[in-house]
């Protein structure tokens, strides 16, 4: 029989609370296979592990099990505990008692009942526990950065000036992403451009980097170490190595599109580059709307580029890299304030949401920074800022804080008062989010130097009247309704994911959460990793966040590549399948439903000598996902860490 | 066009001009009322074989250690568990000589034993003539009727088989079979739980837990059966009635998109309980839910290792629905 | 035990356990029955309930009662269980079981004892007896074999039983290395290398199947008639007291009427020698 | 002993009788058409249009599966508790084959060692038989036991003739039974018994068996289960076992324990010889891999080691093992050609 | 009080006391996640479920599902990822196949369809995991204790 030590936490309080921890323990005792059984108050804590360690030595303990709280927080800890006492990390088990017993009854016999359960489970599924271990694997000392703003860059330099290669995917035609829309930064208020520009020319220029633009991943296969990912390089109709970025063809081209990196308040031709400083400089052509494309006529930047880089007929290039880290930082889409019906059908001409903003008073934007009414061109004398549109909004599903809005428009305010000493400006709030260094003096400043005209509550309607659009709200630190004329209204949208994240969270095989933002392992303590391992999240694709917090998720998902980096090797998961080859019939259900072809079909000789074909796991490539697992009739596949006999008995133990 | 003289033919030409090593026919006994298999290596010893309304085996069964390739003398219905067979990899298509043998039903195993107009012991043979099963007795020929056929060549699709590579008993070939009609099942399901329960219950109650059913299946070719295994135990030697269902119901799930309703399992069950109503709900489900008819395309996977991202999701669960 | 129902074990307390092998262990159990009284060849039924029982021969001469060895090499799932116990803990035990070796019959012959792997567990209760007994017995003479110089096992007694008087040890394994200086090769060709007279001597040999059947032909050669040679067929059995109907031989069982037969019984009883399969 | 004769109208009262004595077990028709004994039976439910059960009596005796102990683990041991001893039973209508089934079994049970639970259940038991007036084409009990003309294993035999049954008293256990309800018994008369020995010998003579089964035990040592006759013969099988499961004189029986880890039982359920993990031992070592090896031991087993070791052979001529056998094997003509090989020496 | 009254209070009495036992397979991934949510954001749900985690509800063998019917089990929940959200990618859409047709042999037998759970349930779904045990805690208390071993019609 194994000889079974037992461990109870109180978690101070958090399971003693409600489950009588003394009596678990007793209960345990009882157990077929226990010799040893106590509870203690922080079991994780230094004595709690000496605890373990000093009764495995007493009683000559060969299985351990822990009831504490989830396994997904301290399983690791008390693996590494057991290891020091030269037990196998597997040899350990650990009843969840917190968060799925304590925390969700409050019936505290219940409570304690249910304990004894889980116990009793973990127990049997310890008794059965084999000694599991891990395989070396080699590391793909590559990175793959997905996305070309700020995060992506920033991560994508950390790891190449750590001198590691990092192929950058970027599916504009520029990287840049979002910061390169902004005008001003807060709290700085230093030029946005300035200070990215040269971080895009530098990821241009290291060695180390290869920047994909007008790419887009297309697979991502393999695992930790060893990712195979597939990248469609869309057609750029230009031959890159031609093209010298002088840029006549843009500007002889025929056809007038609405921009997409200016919100669409200004335009771009067929053939473009999106923004002056972009990188690389060198233009694509949108065939959607080129006349060459859709018309078959035109061909004028052909017969215009000097360089004879201009190739009509170029398809799109399909590559696959073998990496061993991904970075997403995919970024973040802005909410469609159209879904405010009240506020004046949803569009106006004179309301713009912030980010057009940022490029009406952008100086290298379509109105080279002249700020006026997009419906008449006039100067606007008033002008409301309105926040949370798409942010803690439950009616609209968004029922978080997008963190950068208090601030953005705070900046917002100043802007305008830069240009216009003498307009009014008003910011209905709901509440002011301020929490960042320098960040609330900025707001201030904005209130109290710049005159920004702060009315706390909610716009309940805006519609136009004459060439006014009428604002109507309450204020609600004073109790009284407002309504203001204003030329122009600036929406402080929310961000929200991006509506593709969950299509690429599927290629990756990562988690979502309810918002579709990409899901970290760990809230408090992991949080630039994902559940799989080698992906990392980087940036607002996991939460609206500013760019000093952008940079910094950014830097911390580098140093968790080179982290694994670092490393000589990988040890391969040691929960992956097995097969019993004697027993095998070779009729390869496991292989049809291995997700990563893990499985392979193996002649061997038979006791009496014939050859037959069985199946083999590649322990490497094995995920331990157990499809097979459940789809091998005869049982002859299993799944080291959870065997037939162990989840068998943990049934079992369950009814008892 | 005599059947057996055909067989005999066939099989003797095989065998001698070294087609195949083996042959997996049916053979008369001592019984009139009883064939054999007969695994035949010798071409001398074809003549032998015989193609009878008695030939209710399913040869198949025997494929898997025969001396390959083998011939191997198939209805229409024993033949998709063969192509079961070649779909899980337990025999190559070269490896195996498809005798197809059209048939027009053969009887239930108790249908000469139960009949009142004779005595089994009156019997001499039982032939098949022009779609109709006579049997000629001491005291006369007799007609057999409708009712005395198994359950599934009543409502037979496959007479004819429509992948083979020798025909045994003209005719046109086959077309690939729909579903069956897994006759019985709908009345069981029109029972209360407690219905249900109570039928089957008392129904496994007479198991012996012999593995008669398992034995005589086409498709259970695993080495070891997992209810054999003790590690874990997923069967005890207990033989008691709730048991017994649940040691079927693991032989049931696996059934699942493979069983082809052959109704070996029921033939072979010396208790007489109705298996071929629960593996005919299994094959009726994953029809119903999957569009998955098994053993018809040899290429096509089993329908429990695939899926199709429309599958239905599970009836009475919430699915996506909140709460 | 219950004297009416022999199916029904008694407590038996492990007192030590001796790792022999990788996976071959050996128990000193305790005996407390005081009318227990077994002899060389001989076994019991092991059980541990839950995980089913097993018979298993005894490796110790009745001399060290009341305690006893049982030498158990990890097959099935009892023995991986017992694997798993430590002194202290209890096992279920009925028994004794089975003819035993007719050691009368042996006085003062030589005796040549063969054995490979965990065969020599049931041989190992006639070298302790007849060093024992050392003037009753000719010249001991033990060959044995393993696979690997790690899956010998009693190597502390095989030392001991090299330096006892009048007897002779030589060891053999499959597959050499590490610090193994000694023979190697399989048991049957070192037997025939060695070369042993006939002469007034019993060949008593046990151990894998294969084994056997080779220094069968081995003897043979050597001209020892089949009444000269005596083996155990440890397998097979399952209840122990010729009920259950599994370890038939012939219209012998071998659980009641033997474990341990002449070549010249097993010649009569299985003329195809399928009983040494 | 003497013959009695029990008018058909007295069966129940006799019946009603003979349930105070224990369990009373008789065939009862199913609504399937299945006929088994079943415990304790209305009257009106039992048949006594039967020409035999599926499956043996034995299973009274030996059944598919019970508990031989009941065990709990304490501290330093383990407790063991035995089934408490059951009702006694009263067993009617069981055909000859397999009442002589359990004349085999108690040799098997009582060697050197005595199977308890067996013993006890057969020592507390009466049989009563039915005789066969219309036997199966497959049945072989006269040829292979002499069963129609020198029954054994019953305690009673009644023949059914016009108006009633003509009760034998096999045993003096039988005897004593009839005795007790004297009241209900009758004197039989000349043409009753005239008509049961023509009955007898109308049932012998449409018994054929084709085998000498005295050449048997001979022949199994002469041709090995190495033979290809053997290997031949086993081709067709599909090693499921119903030939031993329904047999009435097989004894094979597996040991297992059941168990929660804390408490459990050790059982023992049927086995048969026909399943390839049959003789496998732990380690994977299988003395009987082939089908056609597997066949000569039970046959052998049957037919030669039994004769030597329980003078008796243990089979009854049920035929059971050809009708049910999925693939009809059929033991007499197996034995018939076994006995007419000749082994071509190579 | 009539016998039948008093027939009925002892019977509500007992049905009462009487707790379903409920096996929970739950997927590590996501439900298993979002019960240890539900635990953090403090949800209360009926104690009657007892957890096995498993790496991916396409690990679940049915054959799991009909030991915990067999050893007394009054319902059994598999929870896995959404649809398309499987760690392993389709994990979760074999065990749908699987225990779509397990449900319905369960049926057959005459296992009530509302003991026999197979749900989607995310990482973040926690008051949906609280709702789904709440749910068939409730149902399962209605149909009263299963229990194959002994109760032919109960």
């Amino acid at each position: 029989m194994p000889r079974i030590g037992v461990f109870i936490c109180h978690c101070g309080i958090n399971i003693e609370k409600t489950v009588d921890t003394a009596k678990v323990a007793e209960a345990a005792r009882s157990f077929p296979g226990v010799v040893f059984a106590a509870d203690y108050k922080y079991m994780c804590s230094d004595p709690g592990q000496n605890m373990i360690l000093d009764a495995i030595r007493e009683y000559n303990l060969d299985r351990i099990v822990v009831g504490a709280c989830s396994p997904s927080l301290h399983e690791p800890t008390f693996q590494a505990c057991v290891a020091k006492a030269d037990l196998n990390p597997y040899f350990f088990e650990m009843a969840n008692l917190r968060e799925q017993v304590s925390w969700v009854t409050h019936d505290r016999e219940m409570a304690t009942e249910k304990a004894i359960q889980a116990v009793r489970m973990a127990v049997a599924k310890a008794g059965k526990s084999e000694p599991l271990a891990s395989q070396s694997l080699p590391i793909t000392k590559k990175a793959l950065v997905i996305g070309g703003g700020i995060s992506g860059i920033q991560a994508a330099l950390d790891i190449a000036e750590a001198g590691f290669p990092v192929i950058l995917v970027e599916r504009e035609p520029s990287i840049g992403g979002r910061m390169a829309q902004l005008d001003k930064t807060f709290p700085t208020l230093d030029c946005s451009a300035c200070i990215l520009t040269p971080k895009m020319v530098e990821a241009a220029r290291n060695p180390n980097i290869t920047i994909h633009t007008y790419a887009e991943v297309e697979n991502v296969a393999g695992f930790i170490g060893n990712f195979e990912v597939t990248i469609r390089k869309k057609a750029r109709s230009i031959d890159m190595s031609k093209c010298t970025g002088c840029g006549v063809c843009y500007e002889k081209c025929p056809v007038k599109v609405p921009n997409k990196f200016e919100e669409g308040t200004g335009e771009r031709k067929a053939i473009y580059v999106p923004f002056p400083q972009a990188v690389p400089n060198k233009p694509v052509i949108d065939r959607e709307v080129c006349l060459h494309f859709t018309k078959g006529k035109c061909g004028i930047c052909a017969k215009m580029c000097p360089a004879e880089a201009v190739v009509y007929n170029q398809e799109d290039e399909v590559i696959t890299e073998k990496v061993g880290a991904i970075i997403v930082a995919t970024g973040f889409d802005l909410f469609d304030t159209k879904r405010y019906e009240e506020y004046a059908g949803g569009a106006h001409p004179d309301m713009i949401t912030s980010l057009q903003f940022e490029r009406l008073i952008n100086a290298s934007g379509p109105t080279q920074g002249k700020l006026r009414r997009p419906s008449d061109g006039k100067e606007p004398e008033t002008i409301v800022f309105i926040q949370c549109v798409g942010s803690r909004d439950d009616k609209m599903g968004r029922p978080y804080c997008s963190r950068i809005c208090c601030m953005y428009t705070a900046k917002q305010t100043i802007l305008v008062r830069e240009k216009f000493p003498n307009a009014r400006i008003f910011v209905f709030f709901m509440d002011i989010r301020t929490a960042g260094k320098n960040y609330e003096e900025f707001c201030r400043r904005a209130i109290e130097d710049y005159n920004a005209e702060y009315i706390r509550g909610r716009v309940s309607k805006i519609y136009p009247s004459g060439d006014k659009l009428i604002v109507e709200g309450s204020d609600t630190i004073l109790g009284r309704p407002v309504e203001i004329a204003a030329d122009l209204v600036v929406l402080a949208a929310g961000a929200e994911a991006r509506a593709d994240a969950k299509d690429l969270a599927r290629m990756l095989g990562i988690q979502t959460d309810q918002y579709n933002f990409f899901s970290e392992a760990h809230a408090k303590l992991r949080p630039v990793e994902t559940m799989t391992g080698g992906i990392f999240l980087a940036g607002a694709c996991q939460f609206p966040r500013d760019i000093p917090d952008c940079v910094a998720s950014a830097s911390a998902s580098a140093a968790k590549a080179l982290a694994l980096f670092g490393k000589p090797e990988l040890a391969s998961l040691p929960t992956v399948a097995k097969v019993d080859e004697s027993r095998c019939s070779g009729c390869m259900a496991c292989l049809s439903v291995c997700p990563y072809s893990a499985v392979t079909m193996e002649e061997v000789k038979n006791k009496s000598g014939g050859i037959r074909e069985v199946a083999r796991v590649n322990p490497g490539v094995c995920q331990g996902c157990g499809a097979c697992a459940a789809a091998c009739n005869a049982g002859v596949i299993d799944l080291l860490g959870y065997t037939n006999e162990q989840i068998a008995c943990q049934v079992d133990a369950a009814l008892l | 066009m005599d059947k057996s003289k055909n067989l005999r033919e066939t099989a003797k030409t095989l065998l001698s001009e070294g087609a195949v090593k083996s042959i997996i026919g049916y053979k008369k006994g001592r019984f009139p009322f009883y064939l054999q298999p007969a695994i035949i290596k010798d071409p001398e010893e074809a003549a032998s074989l015989v193609f009878t309304p008695l030939s209710r085996q399913n040869l198949v069964s025997f494929i898997k250690k025969a001396a390959k390739p083998v011939g191997v003398v198939v209805k229409g219905c024993d033949l998709r568990s063969l192509v079961d067979l070649l779909q899980e990899h337990q025999i190559g298509r070269g490896d195996v000589r498809i005798i197809g043998v059209t048939c027009a039903g053969v009887l239930k195993g108790d249908a000469l034993e139960h009949d009142p107009r004779f005595k089994p012991a009156e019997i001499k043979d039982v032939v098949e003539d022009d779609g109709r099963i006579k049997v000629i007795t001491s005291s006369g020929e007799f007609e057999m009727p409708e009712d005395s056929m198994m359950e599934k060549c009543r409502s037979c699709s496959v007479h004819a088989p429509y992948l083979y590579d020798d025909l045994i008993g003209g005719g046109e070939p086959g077309k690939a079979p729909g579903p069956p009609a897994y006759p019985g099942v709908e009345e069981i399901e029109k029972m209360t739980p407690g219905e249900k329960r109570a039928f089957w219950l008392d129904m496994f109650s007479r198991c012996i837990r012999c593995n008669a059913c398992r034995q005589a299946c086409p498709l259970c070719f695993c080495e070891e059966c997992v209810m054999d295994e003790a590690k874990p135990r997923w069967v005890t030697a207990e033989v008691d009635p709730v048991e017994n269902l649940f040691a079927h119901l693991i032989r049931i799930y696996h059934s699942a998109g493979r069983c082809v309703s052959c109704g070996e399992c029921e033939r072979a069950c010396p208790v007489g309980i109705p298996l071929s109503l629960l593996y005919n709900k299994a094959a009726k489900e994953v029809n119903e839910l999957f569009g998955y008819n098994p053993g018809v395309d040899p290429e096509a996977q089993p329908a429990m290792l695939t899926y199709r991202l429309e599958d239905p999701e599970c009836k009475s669960c919430l699915g996506g629905r909140n709460l | 035990m219950s004297a009416d129902n022999p199916y029904i074990p008694f407590t038996a307390e492990i007192m030590k356990v001796t790792d022999e092998t990788p996976d071959i262990k050996t128990f000193e159990i305790n005996i407390t029955d005081p009318d227990w009284n077994h002899k060389p060849g001989q076994f019991l039924e092991l059980s541990l309930l839950g995980a089913g029982e097993c018979p298993i021969s005894i490796s110790s001469a009745p001399i060290q009662l009341p305690t006893l060895d049982l030498s158990i090499k990890r097959a099935g799932i009892v023995t991986e269980a017992v694997h798993q116990l430590y002194p202290g803990e209890v096992v279920g035990v009925r028994g004794p079981y089975g003819r035993p070796f007719p050691m009368e019959e042996w006085r003062s012959k030589n005796l040549l004892i063969i054995g490979g792997g965990i065969g020599l567990a049931p041989l190992r209760p006639i070298i302790q007896q007849a060093l024992c007994q050392r003037e009753l017995y000719g010249d001991l003479t033990i060959l044995y074999g393993a696979r690997s110089p790690a899956d010998l096992v009693f190597k502390e007694e095989l030392k001991e039983w090299e330096g006892a008087p009048g007897t002779d040890v030589y060891l053999t394994v499959d597959k050499g290395g590490g610090e193994w200086d000694g023979h190697v090769g399989f048991v049957p060709a070192y037997l025939e290398e060695l070369g042993p007279s006939p002469e007034n001597t019993v060949a008593v040999t046990c151990g894998p199947p294969i084994m056997i059947r080779f220094v069968l032909k081995a003897l043979e050669k050597m001209n020892f008639t089949p009444e000269q040679i005596i083996t155990t067929l440890e397998m097979k059995m399952q209840c122990g007291v010729g009920l259950c109907g599994r370890c038939g031989l012939g219209d012998k069982y071998i659980c009641i009427d033997g474990p341990v037969f002449s070549y010249a019984e097993i010649l009569k009883l299985s003329p195809d020698l399928s009983a040494l399969k | 002993m003497n013959m009695k004769f029990l008018p058909a109208a007295s069966l129940k009262d006799w019946l009603d009788l003979l349930r105070s004595h224990g369990t009373l077990i008789a065939p009862v028709k199913e609504k399937d058409g299945f006929i088994a004994f079943r415990p304790d039976p209305d009257f009106e439910d039992i048949t006594l249009d039967y020409q035999n059960t599926v499956r043996p009596i034995r299973e009274f005796f030996l059944p598919h599966s019970e508990t031989l102990f009941n065990f709990e683990t304490v501290q330093n041991g383990f407790d063991i508790e035995r089934n408490k001893p059951e009702e006694p039973l009263v067993i009617f209508g069981v055909r000859l084959c397999d009442a002589c089934g359990l004349e085999a079994l108690d040799r098997a049970f009582s060697g050197k060692y005595t199977d308890p639970y067996y013993t006890e259940r057969r020592k507390n038991a009466l049989i009563i038989s039915l005789f066969c007036t219309e036997p199966h084409p497959a049945c072989f009990c006269e040829g292979v036991q002499k069963l129609m003309t020198g029954p054994k294993g019953a305690d009673i035999l009644l023949y059914p003739v016009e108006g009633g049954f003509l009760a034998d008293p096999l045993s003096e256990k039988g005897d004593k039974i009839i005795g007790e309800s004297k009241k209900l018994f009758k004197e039989p008369d000349a043409e009753q018994l005239k008509a049961k020995d023509a009955m007898v010998e109308k049932a012998v003579g449409a018994q054929s068996c084709i085998v000498d089964f005295s050449l048997l035990p001979e022949k199994f040592k002469e041709l090995p289960p190495s033979s290809p006759f053997w290997r031949e013969e086993g081709e067709g099988c599909v090693s499921c076992g119903v030939c031993s499961f329904l047999c009435p004189a097989c004894q094979c029986f597996s040991v297992q324990d059941i168990s929660d880890g804390k408490s459990g039982k050790r059982v023992r359920c049927w086995a048969t010889c026909q399943d390839c993990r049959f003789a496998k031992m732990a380690g994977g070592i299988d003395p009987r891999p082939e089908k056609g090896e597997r066949h000569y031991h039970r046959l052998s087993h049957k037919f030669a080691d039994a004769p030597a070791r329980n003078d008796m052979i243990f089979c009854t001529g049920c035929g059971r093992c050809i009708r049910y056998c999925p693939s009809h094997h059929d033991v007499l003509e197996t034995l018939k050609k076994f006995l007419e090989y000749e082994e071509v020496k190579p | 009080m009539s016998k039948a009254e008093e027939k009925e209070k002892t019977e509500n009495a007992e049905k009462h006391e009487w707790e379903p036992k409920i096996v929970g397979f739950l997927c590590r991934w996501c439900s298993y996640a979002g019960a240890d949510l539900a635990g953090s954001s403090r949800i209360e749900y009926p104690p009657n479920v007892r957890v096995i985690r498993v790496p991916c509800s396409g690990r679940v063998n049915p054959l799991h599902v009909l030991r915990a019917f067999r050893k007394g089990a009054d319902a059994v929940l598999v929870a896995g990822c959404h649809p398309g959200d499987c760690h392993y990618s389709e994990g979760n859409y074999y065990a749908r196949r699987r225990l779509d047709v397990l449900k319905e042999l369960l049926e057959f037998i005459g296992i009530e369809p509302e003991r026999f759970r197979l749900e989607w349930c995310s990482a973040s779904e926690a008051r949906r995991f609280a709702d789904v045990i709440t749910e068939v805690t409730g149902q399962v208390k209605k149909l009263g204790p299963l229990n194959p071993k002994e109760n032919k019609n109960g």
